[in-house]
């Protein structure tokens, strides 16, 4: 659903640019603006609405990420300067409740970019995720946080 | 201090001394994941280089090459992949 | 001011790029050093590209900037996790420090399918003591 | 004239046409062609009796000077006669001889083309002409010689003749291209009137010395004499015609013709005399010593033959007028002993001369035919052999202080002569006749009337010489010699030494002949001293030859791709070591050098660590990544000095050489190191003067200040009419797009070379 | 003159190499076009040569630039020559090939390779640029690689490891020369290096980077001491392949050597010493070799070597006469020396096998292919009047005018080896009875193939033998030829004058 | 600059030869490469050094204002590389042939094509 | 290889990557780029693809086989090579269209020349490539 709306709203962007007859990016941005507000306006289906919450969603996902990211780097600083002796690594096998091969990807992405983890493999039925972790105090917790932090706010945008 | 001096003085060096580090791991490995890492370490500084090149003699073109660069440095990394594990299998 | 941000920018970059340098060369096997690598030079790499995109402040610069940074961001993990995986297999000897490994014997030596229930098969690469 | 010459290679060339419809009619058809050919040639007797000439000019390459220039004199209407009118003997003869042959076809073929060639060689007053006739001879007797050319010997033997007379053309080639570039034209008319300057030019020595050996190896003269015995494995017209009338003459006639170009010098003389001397007494020893019939008559020809390059060493009148006489005599007699021996081969099936014995009750006619052959050859009066004879003592009797010995020796050649010849002719047809041969019978008409005929006409040239005095021989002497004396032939010249002399000869031959009984023991004897016969030292010759042959090409092509890079490199090396060190001069403009900066340095360090790393690696591995870290390196210098097309292109290529390296990596075995410390260091000591060198040189030309004229068009130009902005582009597909189509068109090759690699192999399925 | 038409011959071979591709598995469609083209490009080599010899030297700006800043194509009467020979050579091995070779060969794009190596051959020949003549060098390199190895066999890929090293280094070699070039005059183009050349005072720099050139192309025409990849490979490839190696690949070295040493290295004291050595033990080291080959194919290989020193003896003189001598020997050498290629592959058709000690009673099976075969032999070992007779008596004149009497002793020991062994040849393999021939591994008998194809075997070697026969008997035409092009490259002036359309005066 | 760059040139050859004159396939490969980047390098060398300036032309301008580097070497080395990849993708496939034929990668053993028989 | 997390990947990336080499491709005239680079870039584009699904796969993504991308590349330079001659200008004499086109810059025969030399490296490289991996 949200596929189709989101088409509708680049043709009625398209046809802004036609109307104006200026071809510059930023009338395309303008376009695809209004015409966003307008559809939001005539939207009544319940499916068909989901389009406008997806999108600062979306907005909010990055911005997470974006901090995810800023943290492990952080963390990573923090341990190049440090010994290896605090280190404290494992391989640990995380349960998938996502099923499609692109949510596992993202996820996995995901979870490569939070601090000291790295994911190692898939297995071959898609219900498991090896990931290897710096430090693991407890197992446990580790696949909770992934659950918790990474997979419900994928499933929130996905589905 | 002007931009320019700022990047020969602070950023190149440092990047520079992040290559030297990069490639005394690739000199030691042992594995070969080790030196393939080291390498794909090594383009993406390269990168940045780039960068900071582009900035320095004001070339935006140069941004190109960082892009080609990252590219090939996946196919390089996946190509290491596919034949340590062709190697295994053998 | 505009100088200013790309110096902060580029600066935090470089120091991204620094220490990944440094923990590549002290962590003690290959596991953690692509892991460390995976993180901190997207980050760095993304500073500093973020920089050069200030700097030009032109809509095709910035636009080529996201691109590639997009570009690291999704191939790094996945670069890096295919590398981990193969020096699994061929059993690149993992840290002896590492407590656990859900991943020992799970992968069929011969199909390299990977199970998700345990197994004990051969594919465990052996534990060192010795940094390398 | 052309025709006639070449005539004979038209016949030669239609014989596969010929044996394909009318194979029957072939011998005849062929026998013609001699005797035609005679009759022309007699035509033209009466115009150039008076030692004149004629001429007959064909254009072939004008520019270089190298015509169908056909000189009809005396000597030439000599051999001409010769060649044509024995000739048609031997074709005829032929006929029979070889009849019923499955080759007989060919071997006209060759007798024809062999006629020609000769032909050619006596009539081209073209030096460059003759020559090219002179080696077409050489290979129709190759061809001649092995005709029966499954058998071994025969094969070698015509080898051994082609390498020996070839070799001689070669030098022969060479003596007449210096001679034509002194005298600066190839046409021997031409060359006469500048005899004086050739003889006095600084080449002289070189032209002579060269066409002796060419002469001397034709004519089978000492030490390259003994390809002619072994080339009696021929069939028997073979060693008629070629061994004993034409081919092996035509040194002689070489030597004849030069005599007034060349001649009438110190060294012209000694040489020709010594080696004349040296053939006739050396081939007549050995030609007492043998038993096969064939074997006597090719030492007894080669003896001859040094009589006639003695004579033209002693280069008198006398001495000419002898050669001149001695030509038409010997190519008589000889030719009629090879026939008759021919038809005794034939016939009995043995050359054995210490078993044939009695034949004269079977085969009469041979027999008188070897009677007066055997006669003519001793030089008894009536025959013409008497005649030549008598006027070369006269002649070895004229040389003052030379002469006795001289003389001795020609007289001790003609005793020992004299028994070779009877026992050829004569020795077979007397006495008993073994049971063994009771069956022989008289053969066919054409085999014996040819030898028959040839003897007439020795006792018709010995009785009347005034018939061949006026026609022919004074003609043939004015052209050797060159001068326009009257010459008479007698055959009663009174009482005088010369005649004394012959007389001795005769007694002395026939004693010897009477005593002495040709026997395998004999010849047993002289093989003693077949160890140090030029022979056998050629052999060892050849021998240490291709033993060389072998250390040089096994040194140089030892099989081992380093050994070749090493010469390669080495070579190279000292051409620019020497250069270097010789003429090039080393300055450094410091003005020129940019300075470094930190990261460049960093970049300078890692790319040779890299090179360090790729080459010392045990790991192959671990040299391809570090070579993916020097073409990395390379990559950053072409982005730091303003090629980012390079980097781009050479990163992208470096990485997918790398990932072919990789894919194929580990399809190949266990690395190994396998060569030595001391090998490595000295290998690396190469490389390191190698390396050295280049650098030296890179920085000379660096310091050389070159044209920008070109890069600056290419920019000036760039976008005013090749419409863009990035020059090396442009220069790719506009400036210089013929480079970058052949470069496609190499990855194609490459793509398609790589495919076929792959998929195709042709190699049997190896057995488990 | 102007023309831009100049490069057809070779734009006609690349097409033709195009359209083959794109017949990839239609292999019966690729033998009748190969041949078609190949009588094509024959036409097309007539006519430039038509052309050249009756309008002088054509050429064409490449793009439309001028000389020097474009690349130049050159016609002059050697380039247009070699053009017309080599496209002869060409349609003779197209039908040779479509005669002998296996189809699993002709399945890998067999016939496109072909043409573009002789696309690649007529570019060199008319390539008026040195980094233009460097690509054309790489495109004949590479399809002489794919050639070679063909099909795998193990002694292909023995050879074809020493073939490809040796190659390539020269090919750097090469490069380095051109970076020197580059570096010394900043132009490319022949004439205009010519001249820069001729004006830079530092003559030693020069001759060191000669000195280079002539290692480069020294190692491609196999001269002493850089020949050894040939007598390791040449006799490995199918026949047909062999036969287009044999006649041209080393040429194109040659080739190369006479241009540059003429029109920008020539008349160095030094090098000229270095050339005479080099070409007295190439022809030693050819003849030897030859005398010692129990195998065909690797005898003419070794005669190659020696022919080659003939060649290089002229270069060395660098006289006039001796110039028309190597000229003329190199046109006589490309024709013979492929059919002799073609020939050697015959015999082993009809045998199967190339072991001169086991082959035998040619002259009695075959006795008028025997003849048929005799011409190139003989040819080859320059029986007078045939074609390798006339220059012989160049290089003779040649050695006597520059005072190189040891030259000609060995180019007259050259004769003869080469005499040698072509006689062996003959009494062995045609004249003695062949005892125990082994049975053939693979591939079909010469009694075994079709009617058109036993044709188009015996079509190829008729042909070219009638083409040496022209070149002996009408030394004439190739002299005055020879003397032309002799003359053209001792004195360059015109050459230049005419690329660079501006009066210069060289030193 | 220069003289670094020289002295690698230097070094690239001699390795390059170091490397063609071992036994093994493998390593005269990497020896052709080695020569190959000596001799891409020595061309840009020669066409002289330019920091920073590449030979584009700016938008808007027509022709170039300031210094640029020599693009003739650049696209001759393009040329070059582009040809060497062609040439050492064939030689690369050329020993895994080789290897898979004869089961040798010691150049030592591939020496029957040069005997004399 | 037999990872998912590559495989999905590979599925985004390679139009992202084709988009980026045509765009190098087309940018080559005025700013570094052009065909080879374009067409390296859409080689390596697909051998990743490989890499991850398996050669079959790609070989139907590319539907043509590379090696008929090669003559088809060499054609479209040798036409623009000599199509000069039709108007008896000397071979590869460049040919413009007189205006310029939005986005792609000049239209001329350089660019039918860039266009086929992308094409020839493509077919030359996946060939290489793909005939190896084939065999391995
Ligand atoms: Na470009
Ligand atoms: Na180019």
């Amino acid at each position: 659903m949200t596929k189709s709306m989101f088409l509708n709203n680049l043709i009625l962007a398209i046809i802004w640019v036609m109307a104006t007859g200026t071809l510059a990016e930023e009338n395309f941005i303008f376009g695809f603006l209004i015409s966003f507000g307008i559809l939001y306006v005539i939207t009544i289906n319940k499916q068909d609405r989901k389009y406008f919450t997806i999108l600062p969603k979306l907005v909010s996902f990055f911005l997470f990420m974006f901090w995810e990211i800023i943290k492990t780097n952080l963390v990573t600083v923090k341990e190049s300067l440090y010994a290896k002796s605090k280190l404290k690594p494992a391989v640990v096998k995380v349960p998938l409740t996502v099923e499609s091969d692109l949510e596992i990807t993202i996820l996995a992405i995901m979870v490569s970019v939070t601090p000291g983890t790295l994911v190692m493999d898939i297995s071959d039925d898609k219900k498991v995720m090896y990931v290897h972790v710096m430090h693991v105090s407890n197992k446990q917790d580790f696949i909770d946080e992934v659950k918790n932090k990474f997979e419900k706010r994928l499933l929130e945008i996905l589905k | 201090m002007s931009l320019q001096e700022y990047f020969h003085f602070i950023i190149i060096p440092l990047l520079g001394i992040s290559v030297i580090l990069v490639f005394i791991r690739f000199v030691k490995g042992p594995s070969l994941a080790d030196r393939v890492i080291a390498l794909d370490m090594l383009i993406l500084i390269s990168i940045c280089i780039i960068a900071v090149y582009s900035i320095t003699f004001n070339q935006s073109t140069f941004l190109d090459i960082a892009m080609l660069f990252a590219l090939i440095a996946f196919l390089s990394t996946t190509a290491y992949a596919f034949y340590l594990e062709k190697r295994e299998r053998k | 001011m505009r100088d200013i941000l790309i110096m902060i920018s580029s600066t935090i970059g470089v120091l991204f790029i620094f220490s990944t340098s440094l923990a590549m060369l002290r962590k003690p096997d290959v596991y953690l050093r692509i892991s460390v690598t995976s993180k901190a030079s997207t980050l760095g790499v993304g500073l500093i590209l973020l920089a050069t995109a200030i700097f030009f402040n032109e809509y095709s610069v910035t636009t080529r900037v996201i691109a590639v940074i997009l570009f690291v961001f999704l191939t790094v993990p996945i670069g890096s996790h295919m590398l981990a995986r193969a020096a699994y297999f061929t059993k690149t000897p993992i840290w002896g420090g590492t407590k656990i490994d859900d991943l020992a014997g799970q992968y069929d030596p011969e199909t390299h399918k990977l199970h998700s229930e345990k197994r004990n098969t051969s594919v465990r690469p052996e534990k060192t003591d010795k940094p390398s | 004239m052309i025709l006639a010459v070449l005539s004979g290679f038209i016949f030669a060339a239609l014989v596969p046409f010929f044996s394909k419809y009318f194979k029957k009619a072939i011998p005849f058809v062929f026998s013609a062609l001699p005797i035609l050919l005679f009759i022309f040639f007699i035509s033209f007797i009466n115009q150039i009796n008076l030692g004149s000439h004629l001429m007959f000019s064909y254009s072939w390459v004008p520019s270089v000077g190298i015509n169908f220039d056909f000189r009809l004199d005396g000597l030439s209407m000599l051999f001409a006669l010769m060649i044509t009118g024995i000739g048609s003997l031997v074709f005829l003869y032929t006929a029979n001889y070889l009849k019923d042959h499955e080759y007989l076809d060919r071997f006209y073929g060759y007798l024809a083309m062999f006629m020609a060639s000769m032909l050619g060689v006596v009539l081209s007053d073209n030096l460059m002409t003759m020559f090219i006739f002179w080696e077409l001879t050489s290979i129709s007797s190759f061809f001649l010689i092995g005709f029966k050319n499954e058998d071994s010997a025969s094969r070698k033997s015509a080898l051994t003749a082609l390498g020996i007379t070839g070799l001689g053309g070669l030098v022969l080639l060479a003596g007449i291209v210096i001679l034509a570039s002194v005298g600066n034209t190839y046409s021997f008319t031409e060359l006469l009137s500048s005899s004086e300057v050739i003889k006095s030019s600084n080449s002289y020595h070189w032209i002579i010395g060269l066409v002796f050996v060419g002469a001397f190896t034709k004519s089978a003269q000492f030490p390259f004499h003994f390809w002619l015995p072994g080339a009696m494995k021929a069939p028997t017209p073979v060693s008629t015609y070629l061994h004993s009338a034409t081919m092996v003459k035509a040194g002689i006639y070489l030597l004849a013709r030069f005599t007034p170009l060349l001649g009438d010098t110190y060294w012209w003389n000694v040489t020709l005399v010594t080696v004349g001397a040296i053939s006739m007494i050396y081939a007549a020893v050995h030609s007492i010593f043998r038993v096969d019939l064939k074997s006597i008559l090719a030492y007894s020809t080669i003896s001859a033959l040094g009589i006639l390059v003695f004579l033209i060493g002693i280069g008198t009148d006398k001495a000419l007028l002898g050669a001149a006489l001695f030509i038409l005599a010997h190519a008589l007699y000889k030719a009629a002993l090879f026939l008759i021996t021919g038809i005794i081969d034939h016939e009995t099936g043995s050359r054995d001369i210490s078993k044939l014995r009695g034949l004269q009750k079977v085969m009469m006619p041979v027999a008188i035919a070897g009677f007066i052959a055997a006669l003519s050859s001793a030089g008894v009066p009536l025959l013409i052999g008497f005649i030549s004879k008598e006027v070369m003592y006269e002649a070895s009797l004229q040389l003052g202080q030379w002469a006795i010995i001289l003389t001795i020796l020609i007289v001790l050649t003609k005793i020992l002569l004299f028994v070779a010849g009877f026992w050829a002719g004569i020795k077979p047809f007397t006495g008993t006749l073994p049971k063994e041969f009771q069956k022989v019978h008289l053969p066919s008409t054409l085999l014996w009337v040819p030898p028959l005929l040839l003897g007439v006409l020795s006792l018709t040239f010995g009785i009347f010489p005034g018939l061949m005095e006026k026609s022919l021989i004074q003609s043939v002497f004015s052209s050797i010699s060159g001068s326009e004396t009257v010459i008479e032939l007698k055959l009663w010249h009174g009482i005088n030494t010369a005649l004394m002399l012959s007389i001795l000869t005769l007694a002395v031959g026939f004693a010897i002949y009477w005593f002495l009984q040709p026997s395998e023991k004999n010849f047993q004897k002289t093989i003693r001293f077949e160890r140090i016969s030029p022979e056998m030292l050629t052999q060892d010759f050849g021998n240490i030859f291709s033993w060389f042959a072998g250390f040089w090409t096994k040194f140089f092509q030892n099989g081992y791709l380093r050994n070749y890079v090493i010469t390669i490199l080495a070579f190279l090396t000292f051409l620019m070591g020497y250069r270097i060190f010789n003429g090039v001069k080393i300055h450094i403009d410091w003005d020129q050098i940019s300075e470094v900066t930190p990261s460049e340095i960093i970049v300078v360090v890692l790319m040779i660590i890299s090179i360090f790393i790729a080459i010392i690696s045990t790991s192959r591995t671990t040299s391809i990544v570090a070579l993916g870290v020097v073409g990395f390196a390379n990559c950053l210098f072409f982005l730091f000095y303003s090629a980012p097309d390079l980097a781009m292109t050479q990163f992208s290529i470096d990485t997918l050489t790398v990932l072919l390296f990789m894919l194929i990596l580990f399809k190949l075995p266990k690395n190994k190191t396998y060569s030595s410390k001391p090998i490595r260091i000295r290998d690396s000591i190469l490389s390191l003067i190698f390396g050295s060198l280049i650098a030296i040189l890179v920085l000379e030309v660096f310091e050389y200040p070159s044209s920008t004229e070109i890069s600056k068009f290419y920019a000036d130009n760039a976008y005013v009419l090749a419409k863009g902005r990035n020059v090396v582009n442009i220069i790719l597909v506009d400036y210089r797009a013929s480079d970058t189509i052949v470069e496609t068109v190499v990855l194609v090759i490459a793509a398609i070379g790589v495919f076929s690699l792959m998929k195709l192999d042709l190699n049997p399925v190896k057995k488990n | 003159m102007n023309n831009i038409l100049v490069i057809a011959p070779i734009l006609f071979q690349l097409f033709a190499g195009t359209v083959l591709l794109f017949f990839w598995t239609k292999i019966h469609l690729q033998k009748v076009l190969s041949i078609l083209f190949s009588v094509i490009s024959l036409g097309l080599g007539i006519w430039l040569f038509m052309l050249t010899w009756t309008e002088g030297i054509q050429f064409t700006y490449a793009g439309n630039w001028d000389a020097p800043f474009g690349i130049s194509f050159v016609s002059d009467l050697l380039s247009a020559t070699l053009v017309l020979i080599a496209s002869i050579s060409g349609l003779a091995v197209s039908m040779f090939s479509v005669g002998t070779m296996r189809e699993e060969r002709l399945k890998f794009g067999f016939f496109p390779i072909i043409h573009f190596l002789i696309m690649g051959l007529c570019g060199a020949f008319l390539a008026g640029d040195m980094f233009n003549l460097y690509v054309w060098f790489e495109v004949v390199i590479i399809a002489s690689f794919v050639l070679l190895t063909l099909g795998s066999t193990k002694s292909q890929l023995e050879g074809a490891i020493k073939y490809v090293s040796l190659n390539l280094l020269a090919s750097s070699l090469f490069l380095i020369g051109i970076g020197f070039v580059y570096g010394l005059t900043g132009s490319l183009n022949f004439a205009d290096v010519a001249v820069k050349l001729s004006a830079i005072s530092n003559r030693g720099l020069i001759n060191v980077t000669a000195g280079i050139f002539l290692v480069a192309f020294g190692i491609k025409s196999a001269i002493f001491p850089m020949y050894f990849w040939l007598p390791a490979s040449y006799h490995t490839p199918p026949p047909a392949v062999s036969a287009i190696f044999g006649g041209l690949l080393t040429k194109l070295g040659v080739y190369a050597l006479l241009r540059t040493f003429t029109l920008m290295f020539g008349g160095d004291e030094f090098l000229g010493i270095i050339l005479t050595i080099i070409a007295a033990l190439t022809i030693l080291s050819g003849g030897l070799g030859a005398l010692l080959q129990k195998n065909l194919s690797k005898a003419f290989g070794y005669l190659i070597i020696c022919h080659i020193g003939f060649m290089i003896a002229g270069l060395g003189m660098f006289t006039e006469v001796a110039i028309l001598g190597t000229v003329f020997y190199l046109f006589h050498d490309i024709i013979v020396k492929t059919n002799l290629f073609m020939m050697a592959g015959l015999v082993l058709k009809i045998n199967g096998t190339q072991d001169i000690t086991k082959l035998g009673g040619m002259y009695k099976s075959y006795p008028l292919l025997s003849i048929l075969l005799s011409i190139p032999l003989f040819s080859l070992v320059g029986i007078p009047p045939l074609s390798g007779f006339w220059p012989k008596i160049f290089l003779i004149q040649g050695g006597l005018a520059s005072e190189d009497y040891f030259l000609i002793a060995f180019i007259v020991l050259g004769s003869f080896l080469t005499l040698w062994v072509v006689a062996k040849i003959w009494a062995e393999v045609f004249w003695k009875n062949a005892v125990n021939l082994p049975v053939k591994a693979s591939g079909l008998y010469f009694n075994q193939l079709s009617k058109t194809n036993q044709i188009l075997v015996i079509i190829p070697i008729i042909f070219l033998s009638i083409v040496s026969l022209y070149i002996g008997f009408a030394a004439e035409n190739i002299y005055v030829l020879s003397e032309k092009i002799a003359a053209d490259l001792m004195n360059p002036q015109k050459y230049i004058e005419t690329i660079l359309g501006i009066k210069t005066v060289l030193p | 600059m220069e003289i670094l760059l020289i002295i690698i040139i230097g070094l690239l050859h001699a390795g390059g030869l170091y490397m063609l004159l071992r036994r093994s396939m493998f390593k005269i490969i990497i020896g052709l490469i080695l020569l190959g980047n000596g001799a891409n390098l020595l061309i840009f060398l020669l066409g002289r050094l330019v920091k920073g300036h590449p030979p584009v032309i700016e938008d808007g301008m027509k022709m170039f204002a300031d210094l640029y580097a020599d693009p003739l070497p650049q696209a001759v080395i393009l040329t070059a590389i582009v040809i060497g990849f062609g040439l050492q993708s064939f030689a690369i496939i050329l020993i895994k042939s080789v290897y898979k034929v004869l089961e040798t990668d010691d150049l030592d053993e591939l020496n029957s094509t040069d005997e004399e028989i | 290889m037999k990872s998912l997390l590559f495989r999905t990947a590979s599925d985004y990336l390679l139009p992202l990557l084709l988009l980026f080499s045509l765009f190098m491709l087309l940018r080559g005239h005025y700013e570094p780029g052009g065909g080879f680079v374009g067409g390296l870039m859409a080689s390596i584009a697909f051998l990743i693809h490989s890499f991850a699904h398996g050669l079959k796969e790609t070989r139907n993504i590319i539907r043509i086989n590379p090696m008929t991308l090669m003559p088809i590349g060499l054609m479209l330079t040798f036409l623009a090579g000599i199509a000069p001659w039709f108007i008896n200008e000397p071979f590869l004499t460049g040919l413009w269209y007189p205006e310029p086109m939005r986005f792609i810059g000049m239209l001329g025969s350089a660019l039918v020349f860039d266009i086929g030399v992308y094409l020839v490296v493509i077919g030359a490289t996946l060939t290489i490539m793909f005939s190896i991996t084939e065999t391995v």
